[in-house]
């Protein structure tokens, strides 16, 4: 099944790119879908810690994944 | 009431949104952009956010800050893209009939606001550029090959 | 800046009053007619001040506040005369590198003010009138014939 | 000697009037002179509670008074 994933800030920069689909197994979850993201980008194992939503909510690694879900990967946040 | 804005924040209309005849105070934040961080010189800040999420995050602690003090109204905006120096990135309004439950309201959600709602800024200094918050991570993080060592705020 | 004004308070003005590039954090308090204060509907408020000694309170305040946090600048702005239910009969604008400071010296500043600068208030509200603050004290105090037993405080 | 009083707020109101001169001792400190007063205004005696500012500043009881000080007698303040 297809999921969405978006880039905010460093990781955005780092990639290259805001946001794009990719197609993971059906009982993915959402460390699943980090591990699979990391052989894409291996900086991602180096930034080491940044905070997931999906469809805009803040979720743990064992959130299982639907067809069409927005997953955000959020570093550290620095509003204000 | 609008929750991000890529224009100047008026702080007129956050004023007004908490404008409430049983109101005695109203306790107003504004985060406005420093011109030096850490050492640095800092020439201005850009902020992105995850818009959608952000607002949702936004009504969240408006919600939890009415629920927890015995408030009359909070206003929220953060604004995006670059901010200049002196200029305000976000602004907090909270009416309240007394003046404790506004200060404290006030001071819990621009606190909360920094650490939940998916914002960034990137600092703008002499020599380079830093993605802020990046750097507080025990982990490390990355950033961009210009820049010092880097601590975590550029705002009050 | 004026420390007393019998018109409209400006917010602007004291918003600009402490603006400063060096300042990360501005917070504002703003005292507001409520229109009740202990069951009493309150139809306005009228402010009395000792001209010369308030200023100078006031002036002690900015002062103190300053020695006691590292803050940029502060501003203060008390009405006197007739008030208007939602209108600001007082204001104050911090401005500092960093919020805890701003948020903090502001509280001080309009806690002591109540506590020291000679300026009254004259509750007027359905049925009578009262001057806020005799009837604290232990000894009693005297108020118009007209009033319902008052406590302290009309405003936030 | 000569000194000026002011009256403020409830004080001033239960008095009719918001300022005045009276005449002291060359001696005299502030309680003399509400001791004074209280003679033509007993109602100062009830209300028990102010405080006094000699020339714009909060003063004590054992202040020695000049001439053409002034004195304020100040109730509880409501400001803010």
């Amino acid at each position: 099944m297809k999921v969405r994933v978006l880039l905010f800030a460093s990781l955005r920069e780092r990639a290259g790119r805001s946001r794009f689909e990719v197609e993971v197994e059906a009982d993915c979850r959402v460390e699943g879908l980090l591990r699979q993201l990391e052989n894409d980008m291996p900086f991602l194992r180096e930034v080491g810690r940044f905070a997931v939503a999906v469809n805009e909510d803040y979720a743990g690694p064992e959130r299982p994944l639907r067809e069409n879900d927005e997953i955000a990967l959020i570093p550290p946040v620095s509003g204000g | 009431m609008i929750r991000l804005t890529d224009q100047p924040i008026v702080i007129d209309d956050l004023l007004k949104a908490v404008a409430n005849p049983a109101a005695g105070a109203i306790v107003l934040f504004i985060g406005t952009t420093r011109d030096h961080n850490q050492g640095r010189r800092v020439e201005r800040l850009e902020y992105e956010a995850y818009a959608g999420m952000a607002g949702k995050e936004i009504d969240a602690i408006a919600a939890e800050a009415a629920s927890r003090w015995p408030i009359a109204a909070v206003a929220i905006v953060h604004r995006t893209g670059v901010v200049p120096i002196g200029m305000a990135s976000v602004a907090i309004a909270v009416s309240a009939a007394h003046r404790a439950a506004a200060f404290e309201a006030a001071r819990f959600t621009i606190d909360r606001l920094k650490e939940t709602v998916p914002i960034w800024k990137k600092e703008f200094f002499e020599g380079g550029a830093i993605w802020i918050g990046d750097q507080c991570g025990r982990e490390g993080g990355f950033v961009d090959p210009a820049l010092a060592p880097g601590e975590p705020g550029t705002k009050g």
